[in-house]
């Protein structure tokens, strides 16, 4: 069975590969047939080889699929590796990828582009599960870049408006630096090891350095520069929350289970060097940890849902790479499985609201669906109540739970991460719950045009079983004490150690945990139901601190001062090449003798006998000179 | 003897399609056509036959050794190794291509635009083959002026000021080429007495660091100029936005290409010394010419100059893989050849198409023609992908290996080059968006692509998108000459190199 | 002088009875036709005959002359070049009702003078040969007198051509009073006796630089060419081009190699300012020149300018290579001025560039053949001027005039300006109808075929130099 | 009786050679012009007199000889083109024909 892992990548690819050379011809039965088919079965062989990869107990899975290309002692393969990191990464990928193409038939369903968008998206799933499977570096970078262009596509999916385009360009450009970082990380790492291939990297680094190597160190950076720029994080998360631009199941599968997340599994995936290079590592934790909060507080003030959700999806990764940082490896696996659950959940869940609302954006024009639409309604708020970690019901809890508790515990966990995660779960449960009320009570401000089908509620509905179930394979041993996903990645990953007799404090830690949750649930409900008046003034009382807040604290301002504009400006001015003026310059010198030596050419025989003269002179002159 | 036939066939090939283009123009076309096929198929026999020569240290492939001016020690010396065989292989394989594109296109003096077209190939197969220096700068010349032609009757409205320019340009360095290989040749002759321009004869000539240094920029003055290089490349915008698509297909696509090879074959071979005092310069050159590239290809709203400009990048990245020594660099570059010529070719043919269509190059025109134009979109979407280095097409490994390869020759550079693909990425993007995105408010008739058009584009595509998958086969049969010309190199002390890494600093 | 003497002189005999030939056969009847043949018959003799003397053949006529392989196949070279300019003076005189036949007399004196330098080994002679030459070109220049052009032209050479002539003879006296000697060769022995030279020397010979320097129309003595270029008869135009410069380069040579010139460092000097001072003023001058036949005239003075190049490099390789150019020039410069002369009506020769506007579609071989030799001229390969500037080059490079040779690589892009625009107009789309009246079918052909026969020699030597170059060798 | 020194000869000659490059130079009729070139060539006759007087050769009068023909025949032709300029230009200023120039 677990041979059939070449098939896994591959059948999205065909699909991809019939969609786009049937183009638009094709009708959309078969289009959607086509597009949710060749995920479905990926879904069901990554199911297939995780039962019998877990029954078996294998370790990893190596398969060249064929020798890519060989120069001297570089040598790369189009090859795969299985373990249990990928493994993890294929079951969300694939599932709930097949999920949201589900939901998309029924979405998508009157939109022209119908076959081209699931073209993308099938293509788009191909290289996300190239990059989780690549045995070598280059390979991951091919699906790094695919994943990439895929984002850029579908971003710009609706392209004749103006704007949408301009936001897939940011997106990509901007991800493209990080991936600048990447890749002279990658030559930096073939100089060091004359090999791409990850175990090799991985089992040779910690003989060849000493932990805080100089090298490792900025070889770590490099590769953190990379999944700073793919997972949206500090400096350079400010493309996110433009990417909203296209479809809501784009913003689900990509902007916020899969893609995103590429930056934390390419860190979990090269851990061993993170490990011998500490300060790059707490460098991860304090990017996530700043992170976490200042996308926090630009969700605050959104009015956008989609916005909202993509500042909330920043910050939990900011939570991911927290967990990375402090070397809480499987904990950041966990989160970002449970968040990929929820937050895909939220995203279908504000599209179909969206989209039922004629593409309304602001949620203070929508209100009072509670009733219209009971499924979006109830799904939404578990996903909500996950994304806010409201204890023990939801599978948020945990994962967040276990981080939190690590930032304290953890050896490498300390105050400041601790109480950064603990602001930032306020924060969360804060601006989740203002989504919810606002959206779903009050009294309704728009006309719900259409209602979801069963095609789009069924997805919901499993998202939101799992986002509620899906922590029970992980629970803390002050209750029940589960470790499945641990275990599961413990061979892949080394578990946490914890700090010397901070053991006793586990549950003191969750007390807080969940009582923050609840009061941000409460501050929310005091804010937006009991007296939506006070909101308002404390908007207009600190009204700079909301404007720096909405504007996602005024990065995009700084870079088009300091990069954008200036290379612009540059490329402008010279656009006429400055260079090509020297060689004018010559040509014009030489036209100029040119008509100067005509001058001399009058047509009177007198003055041409004066030439003759004149040189005759010359040379007596000269021969008076120079006879020896 | 199939070499002197293959350059043999498109000469005859051009002149009997320009004695019958006064009859019947399709068959003019279907001549000139016919010739370069048979030319491909030839090289195509060969490449497959010739799987064992290809090792390392094996003889030339195919040779001809025939006396020409025997009183000069000029010899009419053609030899196909691994680096020609791809060369002549992409040279009749884009010939192809290039007749198919003036199909409509050129409806005025067809005979004598063939022949032209003809003998350019020609020129170049010859640029590719020989191994006398004097027939070198003979093809080098012979493929100037027909291409003077080219441009200069059939081009746009500025056609004779690009031709001018073009012309001029690269016959001073050429000059500069013939005086430096005189002078290689009579130091080659005071010290053995024997007058040849042979390749092999005047290779490892000794003569003094001074004076090898000069005749090497003799031979610089002319590959750098035809690359472009940057302080040199002000001719190339001029001669691709006024050139007709065939010919701007040409230029990009062989043309410049001969001044790569001319580095890899000749100038460093023949003066190893300097050309490794040279190497951080050339390096410099390179990455500075990338950046260059990209700075102004952003500015620029005429579709052709700005692809024009793109290749003034991507042939950096040739000048700082040539100059690194490294096989993974040279490696690097010969594929850099390869799919640039590929890539950017085709978008000239787009840019081809959408002048066809529009009339106009001024991509501020242009704009959501996605709707209208969905094949020409998607595949342009390919070659835009491709020239900013996407993984999964062509030019991704030449880029990837040349940078590979360049960064322990010079980390600092390599840096600043791999940056440059962030511009890249930018201009490639702005193609895009100008062209194929935003709203669509244009009123004149739009067609898709035509069959003969997608007779052109179709297999491109395909073929970058190989060359990206499964670019094995291209890098074993370089391998032989590379691995020469890379050991040519480790040879000489280097002491650039090292001290080069050490601005790096990052080895242990 | 005794019967070898004269038995050795035959080529030389047999132009002049073929001058005084015509006379008498004017003198019975005009007729254009019957005169042609005549002259073009004796030169073909004389061409024959010249091919059966051995390349080693060496007799010296004391104290005058010398008959070497140098002067045979320079000798042959002129009378080649008269036969060509002779075949396509036909069609061009026979357009234009002046009395054509005497035209042919002096063409071949002017021949005979020129042949007479060439072998010339003593002041006397080359005295004799160059006033020979001269004196039937003042009437040749001047010969449509119809023309204001042609008249004014002919009057500026002639004061220009005596004055100068003035400061050769002074210049010979000079030397003469100081080495009482006039040949070459015993100019050499006084030189190489004696060590220190007095000014009188040195004076002498500058001015007979001068007077060298007017006949090959190098900087600064260049001024006439562009104004006699354009007033002569384009066939005449030929012949100065080629059988008046030429000859004088090759006397000039000969006297440079008999009296080792390149120890005098004085000639050297001032031979290489001269050389990098033709070069650049002619192509600058060319430059933005709107009519074709002042246009070649100052291509005419930079490739003066390249030949002192070779001239100046000296050794085997020098004259080889300026043998060589000369032979690439020739062929060049009279299938230039071959069309020019096939281009042109009665009343004015076709020399305005816009007379070849869009010439290639409608007389396409004769715009090829004169592409071709515009190309041989800027020296791009598949031509014989590429050889011959390679050859060139070459010798520069081999004696290291570095100096020299980067003036004319420059020069020669500079060059390429000028010669391409023309090209550029010929082979320019738009097409304005200027159509000459019909003559005589064979006039046509006649001198189409001349042309056909210079653009196939032009190729040949291009693409296959070896056998000139074997002869070249042998003959030197 | 005793001979002049060759100096004086020439330095005899070379003056007679500098008037007629002057009167050349200034003079504007074309026929002037032709004589102060006669002038000249006259002068370096001359010389060659004095140098053949000097080595007691024949050679110095040949070439003297050789040049009064050779002038003999360039006044001829000269002549009969100024007649051709004067039926033209009705004037014998050199400088009015400058037809041709640039």
């Amino acid at each position: 069975m677990i041979h059939l892992l070449w098939l896994i990548p591959t059948l999205p690819f065909l699909g991809a590969l019939t969609l786009v050379l049937a183009g638009s011809s094709l009708p959309r039965r078969i289009a959607a047939i086509i597009g949710c088919g060749s995920i479905g079965l990926a879904a069901l062989i990554t199911l297939l080889i995780g039962y019998e990869f877990l029954t078996t107990h294998t370790r990893a899975y190596h398969d060249v699929a064929w020798s890519w290309f060989a120069v001297a002692d570089l040598s790369v393969g189009f090859s795969f590796h299985l373990d249990a990191l990928s493994l993890v990464f294929l079951f969300v990928i694939t599932f709930v990828g097949f999920l949201i193409h589900l939901y998309s038939v029924g979405f998508m369903h009157d939109d022209e582009g119908f076959t081209r968008f699931f073209a993308y998206l099938n293509l788009f799933v191909c290289a996300m599960l190239l990059l989780v499977l690549a045995d070598n570096l280059v390979l991951l970078y091919l699906g790094w870049e695919g994943v990439g262009l895929c984002s850029y596509l579908l971003i710009g999916f609706w392209y004749d408006e103006e704007k949408n385009g301009y936001a897939a360009r940011k997106a990509f450009i901007m991800t493209r630096v990080g991936d600048t970082a990447l890749a002279i990380g990658l030559f930096m790492l073939f100089g060091v090891f004359h090999t791409l291939d990850i175990q090799e990297i991985l089992t040779k680094a910690p003989q060849l350095w000493s932990p805080g190597s100089q090298t490792a160190t900025l070889i770590a950076f490099l590769l953190l520069g990379g999944a700073v720029g793919k997972s949206a994080q500090l400096p350079l998360q400010s493309w996110l929350p433009d990417a909203m631009a296209g479809p809501s199941p784009v913003s689900a599968l990509i902007h916020a289970a899969t893609m995103v997340t590429a930056g934390v599994y390419l860190i979990a995936r090269m851990h061993g060097i993170y490990e011998l290079a500490p300060l790059a590592q707490l460098w991860v934790g304090i990017i996530g940890a700043i992170t976490l909060l200042i996308a926090g507080c630009s969700a605050l003030t959104q009015n956008d849902l989609k916005r909202v959700l993509a500042y909330s999806t920043i910050s939990q990764i900011g939570y991911m790479f927290l967990a990375l940082g402090i070397g809480a490896w499987s904990a950041a696996v966990f989160h970002f499985m449970i968040h990929a659950f929820f937050k895909a959940l939220l995203f279908l869940a504000a599209g179909t609201v969206i989209w039922a609302l004629h593409h309304e954006h602001d949620m203070f024009n929508m209100g009072g669906l509670r009733k219209r639409m009971p499924v979006v309604y109830w799904t939404f708020l578990t996903g909500a109540g996950s994304l806010a970690a409201i204890p023990l019901v939801t599978a948020g809890f945990y994962s967040k739970d276990q981080i939190l508790w690590l930032a304290w515990g953890g050896a490498q966990g300390n105050l400041w991460f601790f109480v950064a995660a603990l602001t930032g779960a306020f924060i969360t449960s804060v601006y989740t719950f203002r989504m919810v009320f606002v959206t779903f009570f009050g009294e309704e401000k728009t006309h719900v045009g259409h209602h979801p089908g069963r095609l789009m509620n069924v997805p919901l509905i499993v998202l939101a079983v799992l986002s509620l179930a899906g922590g029970l394979i992980e629970l803390p041993h002050t209750l029940g004490h589960v470790t499945l996903m641990s275990d599961l990645l413990g061979p892949v990953l080394p578990s946490t150690v914890l700090r010397a007799g901070a053991e006793s404090s586990e549950i003191v830690i969750q007390l807080i945990a969940a009582t923050v949750a609840l009061s941000g649930v409460l501050l929310a409900y005091i804010l937006y139901i009991v007296k939506p008046a006070v909101a308002d003034d404390i908007k207009s009382s600190c009204y700079e601190v909301h404007r720096l807040w909405y504007a996602g604290w005024r990065f995009d301002d700084l870079y088009n001062v300091l990069i954008v504009r200036p290379f612009v400006w540059l490329s402008q001015i010279n656009k006429h090449d400055v260079i090509d003026r020297f060689y004018a310059g010559l040509v014009a010198g030489t036209e100029y003798f040119g008509r100067t030596f005509a001058r001399t050419q009058t047509g009177v025989l007198r003055w041409y006998i004066m030439g003759i003269t004149a040189g005759a002179v010359l040379i007596l002159a000269l021969s008076l000179v120079i006879n020896p | 003897m199939i070499l002197l036939w293959m350059i043999v066939i498109l000469m005859a090939g051009g002149v009997l399609a320009g004695i019958v283009a006064t009859w019947s123009t399709v068959w003019c076309r279907i001549i000139a056509l016919t010739s370069v096929i048979l030319d491909t198929l030839l090289i195509g026999w060969i490449w497959a036959g010739q799987e064992v020569s290809l090792q390392p240290g094996a003889t030339w492939i195919a040779e001809v050794n025939l006396p020409w001016i025997p009183s000069f020690g000029i010899s009419f010396h053609l030899a196909l190794d691994g680096l020609s065989l791809l060369m002549l292989a992409l040279t009749f394989f884009l010939g192809i291509f290039a007749v198919l594109l003036s199909w409509n296109e050129i409806q005025y003096r067809t005979g004598f635009f063939h022949f032209n077209l003809l003998w350019v190939l020609a020129g170049i197969a010859g640029v590719f083959v020989t191994l006398d220096l004097f027939l070198l700068y003979f093809f080098w010349e012979v493929m100037l002026i027909p291409m003077y032609f080219l441009i200069g009757i059939w081009g746009h409205a500025n056609r004779q000021y690009a031709a001018y320019k073009f012309f001029i340009f690269t016959q001073a360095s050429g000059l500069l080429m013939l005086l430096a290989i005189l002078g290689l040749y009579f130091v080659h002759g005071n010290q053995t007495s024997v007058y040849t321009f042979e390749y092999s004869d005047l290779l490892n000539t000794p003569m003094s660091a001074d004076l090898a240094r000069w005749l090497m920029l003799g031979f610089l003055a002319a590959f750098l100029v035809k690359l472009p290089v940057v302080p040199f490349h002000t001719w190339l915008p001029d001669a691709h936005s006024e050139a007709p698509t065939a010919g701007s297909f040409i230029l990009a696509g062989l043309m410049l290409k001969t001044g790569a090879y001319g580095l890899i074959r000749f100038a460093l071979p023949l003066f190893p010394g300097p050309a490794v005092e040279f190497a951080p310069w050339g390096m410099l050159l390179g990455t500075v010419g990338i950046v260059y590239g990209a700075v102004q290809a952003f500015s620029q709203t005429d579709l052709k100059r700005l692809v024009a400009y793109t290749s003034v990048s991507h042939m950096g990245f040739v000048m700082l893989g040539v100059f690194a020594f490294t096989e993974i660099a040279l490696q690097g570059v010969v594929m850099q050849m390869i799919t640039h010529a590929i890539s950017t070719g085709a978008l000239f043919v787009l840019a081809g198409a959408l002048y066809e269509r529009m009339h106009t190059r001024d991509i501020l025109q242009m704009g959501g023609f996605w709707k209208r134009t969905p094949f020409m979109a998607t595949v342009s979407l390919v070659f835009v992908m491709a020239s900013l280095g996407l993984p999964g097409l062509g030019n991704f490994i030449a880029e990837f290996l040349t940078l590979l390869g360049a960064w322990p020759a010079s980390p600092v550079l390599t840096a600043i080059a791999t940056a440059g693909l962030v511009a890249a990425t930018a201009y490639s993007l702005r193609i895009m968006q100008k062209i194929f995105l935003g709203k669509d408010s244009h009123t004149h008739v739009l067609p898709d692509l035509s069959l003969r058009e997608k007779l052109i584009l179709v297999p491109l595509a395909v073929v970058i998108i190989m060359l990206g998958l499964f670019p094995q086969r291209v890098i074993d049969t370089a391998r032989a000459t590379v691995e020469i010309s890379d050991k040519q190199q480790n040879t000489t002390p280097v002491p650039v190199r090292g001290m080069l890494s050490e601005k790096g600093g990052n080895h242990e | 002088m005794n019967k070898v003497d004269l038995l050795s002189l035959i080529p030389l005999w047999i132009l002049s009875s073929a001058a005084i030939l015509n006379f008498f056969s004017i003198s019975i009847r005009r007729n254009h036709k019957v005169i042609f043949i005549i002259t073009l018959v004796s030169l073909l003799v004389d061409f024959i005959f010249l091919t059966s003397y051995s390349i080693r053949h060496q007799q010296s006529v004391e104290p005058l002359l010398v008959i070497d392989g140098f002067g045979i196949f320079n000798i042959g070279l002129i009378v080649l070049t008269t036969l060509m300019v002779v075949m396509m003076s036909y069609a061009y005189f026979e357009q234009r009702e002046e009395r054509k036949e005497e035209y042919y007399i002096l063409i071949i004196l002017a021949a005979l003078g020129s042949a007479i330098l060439v072998i010339s080994k003593h002041f006397a002679s080359l005295f004799l040969g160059l006033e020979i030459l001269s004196v039937s070109l003042y009437a040749l220049i001047a010969y449509l007198r119809k023309r204001e052009r042609s008249d004014e032209a002919g009057i500026k050479y002639l004061i220009l051509a005596a004055f100068s002539s003035a400061f050769l003879l002074f210049g010979m006296a000079l030397l003469y009073a100081a080495t009482g000697t006039m040949s070459f060769q015993g100019l050499a022995d006084w030189l190489a006796a004696h060590r220190e030279v007095s000014p009188l020397v040195w004076c002498g010979f500058g001015m007979l630089t001068v007077g060298v320097g007017f006949k090959l129309g190098v900087v600064p003595f260049h001024m006439w060419t562009p104004d006699v270029y354009e007033g002569a008869p384009a066939p005449v135009t030929a012949f100065i081009a080629t059988v008046s410069k030429g000859g004088m380069i090759a006397l000039l040579v000969r006297f440079f190699t008999t009296v080792q010139g390149h120890q005098l460092t004085l000639l050297v000097t001032v031979f290489t300012v001269l050389a990098v001072a033709s070069m650049f003023v002619g192509n600058f001058l060319a430059l933005r020149q709107s009519n074709v036949k002042r246009l070649l005239a100052y291509s005419s003075i930079s490739h003066v300018g390249y030949l002192l190049v070779a001239f100046l490099a000296g050794g085997d390789l020098g004259t080889q290579a300026i043998t060589f150019y000369l032979v690439a020039y020739f062929i060049t410069t009279l299938g230039a001025f071959g069309i020019i002369a096939t281009l042109s009506d009665k009343e004015r020769d076709a020399e305005l560039i816009e007379d070849y506007r869009g010439l290639l579609w409608r007389r396409p071989l004769t715009a090829i053949v004169f592409s071709a030799m515009l190309l041989s001229l800027a020296g791009i390969p598949l031509t014989a001027g590429f050889i011959g500037k390679f050859y060139v080059i070459a010798a520069g490079v081999r004696t290291s005039h570095w100096l020299l040779v980067f003036a004319l690589v420059i020069n020669s892009v500079i060059g390429l300006y000028y010669y391409i625009r023309v090209i550029a107009v010929m082979f320019d789309q738009r097409e304005n109808v200027r159509t000459s009246e019909e003559l005589h079918p064979l006039v046509y052909i006649i001198s189409s075929f001349t042309m056909a026969l210079l653009g196939l020699m032009l190729i040949w030597l291009g693409v296959h130099p070896e056998e000139m170059l074997t002869l070249i060798r042998n003959t030197l | 009786m005793e001979t002049i020194a060759v100096e004086y000869g020439l330095v005899l000659a070379g003056t007679l050679f500098a008037l007629g490059l002057i009167s050349v130079l200034v003079r504007r009729n074309v026929i002037f012009m032709l004589i102060s070139v006669e002038i000249m060539l006259n002068a370096a006759g001359l010389a060659f007199i004095v140098a053949g007087a000097r080595w007691g050769q024949a050679d110095g009068q040949v070439m003297f000889i050789f040049i009064v023909t050779m002038a003999a025949a360039e006044v001829s032709v000269g002549l009969a083109l100024i007649l051709q300029i004067y039926h033209q230009l009705k004037t014998l200023d050199s400088d009015a024909a400058d037809k041709m120039k640039g």
